[in-house]
């Protein structure tokens, strides 16, 4: 509604019912949220959670429609209705929700730095005057460019160009999410995570087009819903556990009910972020408290 | 895990998604140079009208042809199109509406050279032998120009199916797309995945657009006199 | 469209103006000269040289940059050879341009009229003196229409260098779309930044090639 | 005499800012005539032509084919071209045909007659210039004068009642030369109406009922070819015929 | 007479296959003599021309200027080609390069000749052929005969012994011929020594000192010019010059 003319307009859940097919933009070359497997089935946290909306929503997991999004554009597909939902590992910030409208999140994540071991950063101070490697779009590149000006950040597209790139040291360390560079180093003799949470948690929602809202009110009663049975730890078993292995504790990436229980983690990230860092934690606050509000919005826009 | 990683080209069907990924770039070139070589046609008949505001059109045209980034045209036909127009069209079809924006404009310059490159006297032999205008464009204008433009049309193509990489931004899943694909799904059990999988695509391009190359010097060979 | 976002984010795009014009003007230069090169070992029939040559401007030819880059900027590194971004992106554009360049310069010199070296020579001229004040200059004005096809391609084609992790200006554009979601300002921006860098170029290249034309056929 | 199978009268014609080319062209010709016209290069001989088929639009003046004017004629103009053929200077066969198909095309597309009976006369008339060989042949394997032997025999399976020759032999080595315009003596004596422009004085001597010079877009003289050449009577076409002797070098 | 200034011997020659092009030609020119060769099209005269210039290669012979032989000469042959000036049937002036440019450039590099002084001379010649206005225009801007004129001129600039031309009037129309010939005639006069090849009769009537006549690539006849043309000794010869005769049509 807010963009006006720009915007086309979305499908209404009854429109959707009534084509019996829901379309779901969601990753397919992000391991192991979102990707194509050899197979060329697509898989991945996100797509477990898709099949089950479609299934709940629709009737049948097979009506879930996914379209193949970019980082860049995951936006665009919605303001032009090119999809109903967006689940592509879409952190909440502040700028994209003046964008899109995000329902309850699903997942949370904080940032991690992984470098080698010969010169390991353990403190983001040392990374001043170094090359830090980050994926486009990402919230490390975000968090970086608002925080860290003076860190020269190297951007890739990929997180395989990006890993590549730490290996051929064109880089001093690599930030993305904490559970991503944490399995990496697991696996690449002479890395480590230095720094292993920074900045504030983060969460990961879908999204749909501003003010699609009885579609984002029914996705939010579908994750209210999916507490009950501890679903998103069962995507987690299925999808993230083969990659990430046992050393990550499930309950740190998890997130039921839409519910952050952040307080203990919140502090670890406050005391690692500086100061400066405020308005990304006013970004998780919203996130937080956002079911109500939200609600009564878009109540409003209709 | 130290393994060869060229197996990864080998896993599950991942050879033969490379090989449909190919054939949406080649699909999405071969429709949209369809289209280009008709419309160039009609284009370059259009541009070779003498009349200013004709020819100012037409070369307002080619500069932004020319000056464009086809990303940009993409976002334009693919998210513009729905946003603006209301009009929702598969990633596909932008795709081709971009490629024959883009290949008209080259086709029909190209139609124009040659069309200006036939000799007067060919027109005048047939007007002289009592043949009107269409009939003099049907049978001995328009096979020259063909015999001229073909080589330079199979270059286009060529050129064209190297272009399609940049369709991926608007989620067609072509060839080097199924590449990323496949490295990112192997990432942790295949560090070399990237090399392999880049490998077996800049070896499928060049077999695709080497017969064209080919055909393209041929093509030229032949019709040189 | 938000013009003040557009305003803030200038200097950025004035910044990956420059390094995509630096690297372009580089990368066409490097590629006139690896061109003239191949063209002249073509033209001489240098054996095994030859080969190569031909070789090199199919490979070149009939792949796309972005896999090229690819393969210098993630491949070479597993043999040990690390180039930096922007040798990469030079390297690159000079291997695709170089070979196109190689066509434009080789057709140019076919086009010269054997006549012309026939006349030259009669005129006592010694082979090494009709190549370079007859061939030479005659081959360079025929193809220059197709150098600055050439040039108004590759410098399109640096779009593809963000792949390697330079801050040109498609590299700004889609990280700008990334961050802040911002398409039509980004996309705008873009289209303008082209403009200003290409259209004169283009302009430039119409007014030489006008030039040369007049200077050398007329009818 | 009767009546003229072809009149011009007062053709005004300019190409750009009304210079003139041809000023004030008043002609006839007769039935079974050939006239030659000669005269320095630029002089207005091929548009003097071009006007009589309409390639060129006239600016004033009448143009009359057996008595019925077309200077004006719009969607007929193709009738009259019917009418009358023409060959030109440069070897204009159309590259992308075979010889045969190149004779057929006009007859086929424009006068719709069956293709067996025009493909039989083309052949005939293939024969008679001696190329029956080269019929499925394409121009480019063919040498200057073969081709224009072709272009004269494409112009005659029209029928036309005139045939307009302009330099047909300009581009031809001088054999070549002898083989083409030996056809279009052998047609001459057929009794075609033919309006010729040449530069082979000796030809035009041989072929022409009538001799016409011209000069700066007009018509300067009109003379029996014996007349014309051994005793032309304006200066101009002296000089002009003058142009084609030289004296011996005195060592 | 005294020694010749060129001498050909058994000169063969052939492009593919062996098929003799030139076949055992022999061939002498005195100083201050103009010989031109006439034969029908393809009998080998150009050939014949550029085996003289050493652009082409021969098969066996001798070729000896001023008595030197010199068809082996590999490093020097520059140097033989300054004595030899050679202009050709199509414009060959170097389009990139001025008027003055063209004629420059050969004294300068190759004889490294003082720039003023050649320009004068340069400067002298244009005049006498009436093109000293067009020595900054570039060839583009001239007609066929003024470049054919230029390119005589730029010939001369080298001082040659023996000029070839070869049908340097072959692609012009009727009244550049003229203006072209006029050239050679006034060079003839001043005593050049010439080999020409020529398809105009009449001009080679009159600049010749003798007329060498080739078929298939032999000298067939070789004859004073008035002997040739009036009175040819070999049926062939006159085969060829009644071509360029033709016989009134009688109706
Ligand atoms: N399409 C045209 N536009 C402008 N001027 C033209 C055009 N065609 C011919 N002319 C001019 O008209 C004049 C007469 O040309 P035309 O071709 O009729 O001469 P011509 O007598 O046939 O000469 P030639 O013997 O060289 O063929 C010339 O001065 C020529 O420059
Ligand atoms: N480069 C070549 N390769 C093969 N054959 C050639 C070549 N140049 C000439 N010929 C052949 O050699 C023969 C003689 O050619 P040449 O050009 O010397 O004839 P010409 O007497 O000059 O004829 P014209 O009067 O047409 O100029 C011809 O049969 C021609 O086809
Ligand atoms: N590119 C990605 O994998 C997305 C990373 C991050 N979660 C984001 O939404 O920005
Ligand atoms: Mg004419
Ligand atoms: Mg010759």
């Amino acid at each position: 509604a807010d963009d006006g003319g720009n915007t086309a307009q979305a499908r209404t859940l009854d429109e959707i019912k009534k084509d019996g097919k829901i379309k779901i933009g969601v990753f397919s070359d992000k391991n192991p949220f979102g990707y194509v497997d050899e197979n060329g089935d697509v898989q991945g946290y996100d797509i477990y959670f898709g099949k089950r909306l479609a299934k709940d929503l629709l009737g049948s997991e097979d009506d879930a429609e996914f379209t193949y999004v970019e980082a860049a554009s995951r936006v665009e597909y919605l303001q032009s209705a090119k999809v109903d939902v967006i689940l592509a590992n879409f952190t909440v910030t502040d700028d994209r929700a003046e964008k899109v409208d995000f329902a309850l999140p699903y997942m949370k994540v904080a940032l991690g730095v992984v470098s080698p071991d010969d010169a390991l950063i353990k403190d983001v101070k040392d990374l001043e005057g170094k090359k830090l490697i980050v994926v486009k779009g990402t919230t490390a590149e975000t968090y970086f460019t608002d925080n860290y000006p003076d860190i020269e950040l190297v951007k890739f597209d990929e997180y395989q160009e990006a890993y590549d790139a730490l290996l051929d040291g064109r880089g001093d360390a690599f930030s993305t999410d904490n559970t991503e560079v944490l399995a990496w180093a697991q696996q690449n003799e002479g890395f480590s995570v230095g720094i292993e949470s920074l900045g504030d948690i983060d969460t990961i929602a879908p999204a749909v087009q501003k003010g699609n809202t009885d579609l984002l009110n029914a996705i939010n009663d579908e994750i209210k819903s999916l507490a009950d049975e501890q679903f998103f730890h069962k995507d987690f078993e299925e999808t993230l556990k083969p990659v990430y292995g046992d050393n990550i504790n499930p309950d740190d990436l998890v997130v039921e009910g839409g519910v952050v229980d952040s307080e203990e983690k919140a502090e670890d990230a406050d005391a690692a972020a500086t100061e400066d860092s405020d308005a990304a934690s006013d970004d998780t606050k919203d996130a937080e408290t956002t079911e109500e509000p939200e609600e009564t919005e878009a109540a409003d826009a209709e | 895990m130290q393994n060869m990683g060229i197996e990864v080209l080998f896993k599950g069907i991942n050879s033969l998604r490379l090989w449909q990924g190919l054939w949406v770039t080649i699909r999405i070139a071969l429709i949209s140079m369809v289209f280009s070589i008709i419309l160039g046609f009609l284009l370059g008949m259009v541009m070779n009208i003498p009349n200013k505001i004709i020819k100012f059109i037409c070369r307002i045209y080619l500069e932004i042809v020319r000056i464009m980034p086809q990303l940009v045209l993409l976002f334009l036909v693919y998210f513009g199109a729905a946003k603006h127009l209301g009009m929702n069209l598969s990633g596909e079809t932008a795709a081709v509406i971009v490629f024959t924006f883009w290949g008209t404009a080259e086709m029909g310059d190209l139609v124009r050279s040659a069309l200006i490159s036939i000799p007067k006297h060919q027109y005048d032999s047939g007007y002289g032998l009592g043949l009107n205008k269409w009939q003099v464009y049907l049978y001995i204008i328009l096979p020259q120009t063909i015999r001229r433009l073909l080589p330079s049309a199979v270059n286009l193509l060529t050129r064209m199916i190297k272009t399609t990489s940049l369709v991926a931004l608007i989620g067609v899943v072509e060839v080097l797309k199924v590449g990323k694909q496949i490295i990112d799904a192997s990432r942790y059990t295949n560090p070399t995945a990237a090399l392999w999988v880049y490998g077996a695509v800049f070896f499928m391009y060049f077999i695709i657009c080497f017969p064209f190359s080919r055909l393209s010097r041929v093509l030229e060979k032949k019709f040189a006199d | 469209m938000d013009f003040e976002f557009i305003r803030e984010q200038t200097p950025l795009y004035i910044e990956a103006a420059k390094l995509t014009l630096h690297m372009a003007v580089i990368g066409v230069l490097l590629a006139i000269v690896v061109g003239l090169v191949c063209s002249m070992i073509k033209y001489f029939r240098i054996p095994v040289l030859r080969q190569i040559v031909e070789c090199y401007i199919e490979l070149s030819r009939n792949t796309p940059l972005l896999i090229q880059l690819f393969f210098l900027y993630f491949g070479l590194p597993k043999i040990g050879i690390v180039l930096s971004s922007e040798q990469c992106a030079i390297t690159g554009l000079t291997f695709l341009g170089g070979s196109y360049m190689a066509e434009a310069f080789r057709s140019g010199l076919d086009n010269v009229p054997p006549i012309q070296v026939e006349s030259a020579l009669s005129l006592g001229m010694s082979k090494s003196q009709v190549f370079t004040n007859i061939i030479l200059p005659q081959a360079v004005s025929n193809s220059i229409p197709a150098f600055c096809a050439n040039a108004i391609f590759l410098i399109k084609e640096t779009s593809v260098f963000s792949a390697v992790a330079l801050a040109d200006l498609m590299f700004v554009t889609k990280d700008l779309i990334g961050i802040y979601y911002k398409t039509d300002e980004a996309l705008f921006m873009l289209v303008i930044a082209y403009l200003i860098i290409l259209l004169p170029i283009s302009l430039i290249c119409s007014f030489v090639e006008r030039r040369v034309r007049y200077a050398e056929y007329g009818d | 005499m009767g009546q003229p199978i072809l009149e011009v009268e007062h053709l005004k014609k300019s190409y750009v800012n009304n210079v003139p080319i041809l000023d004030d062209v008043s002609f006839s010709l007769q039935k079974g005539e050939v006239v030659v016209i000669v005269g320095p290069s630029g002089c207005g001989k091929s548009t003097f032509l071009r006007c009589i088929n309409r390639l060129e639009e006239i600016d004033t003046g009448v143009l009359k084919l057996n008595g019925v004017s077309y200077e004006k004629e719009k969607k007929n103009i193709s009738k009259v071209r019917e009418k009358i053929g023409m060959v030109f200077q440069s070897y204009d066969l159309f590259p992308n045909m075979t010889i045969l198909n190149n004779l057929l095309l006009a007859p086929m597309k424009v006068q719709k007659r069956n293709k067996e009976e025009v493909k039989k006369e083309a052949e005939q008339l293939l024969d008679r210039v001696g190329l029956l060989d080269k019929k499925d042949n394409y121009p480019r394997q063919l040498s200057g004068g073969q081709k224009q032997r072709v272009a004269i025999v494409r112009a005659m399976l029209m029928h036309p009642e005139i045939m307009l020759l302009d330099e047909i032999t300009a581009a031809l080595d001088p054999e070549m030369v002898r083989e083409v315009l030996q056809v279009v003596l052998e047609l001459a004596k057929t009794g075609m109406t033919m309006l010729i422009v040449t530069h082979e004085m000796e030809f035009a001597r041989s072929v022409a009922d009538r001799v016409i010079f011209m000069d700066k877009g007009n018509i300067v003289e009109e003379n029996t070819p014996e007349q014309f050449f051994d005793n032309p009577e304006t200066d101009r076409a002296k000089q002009f015929l003058n142009s084609f002797h030289y004296e011996t070098v005195k060592k």
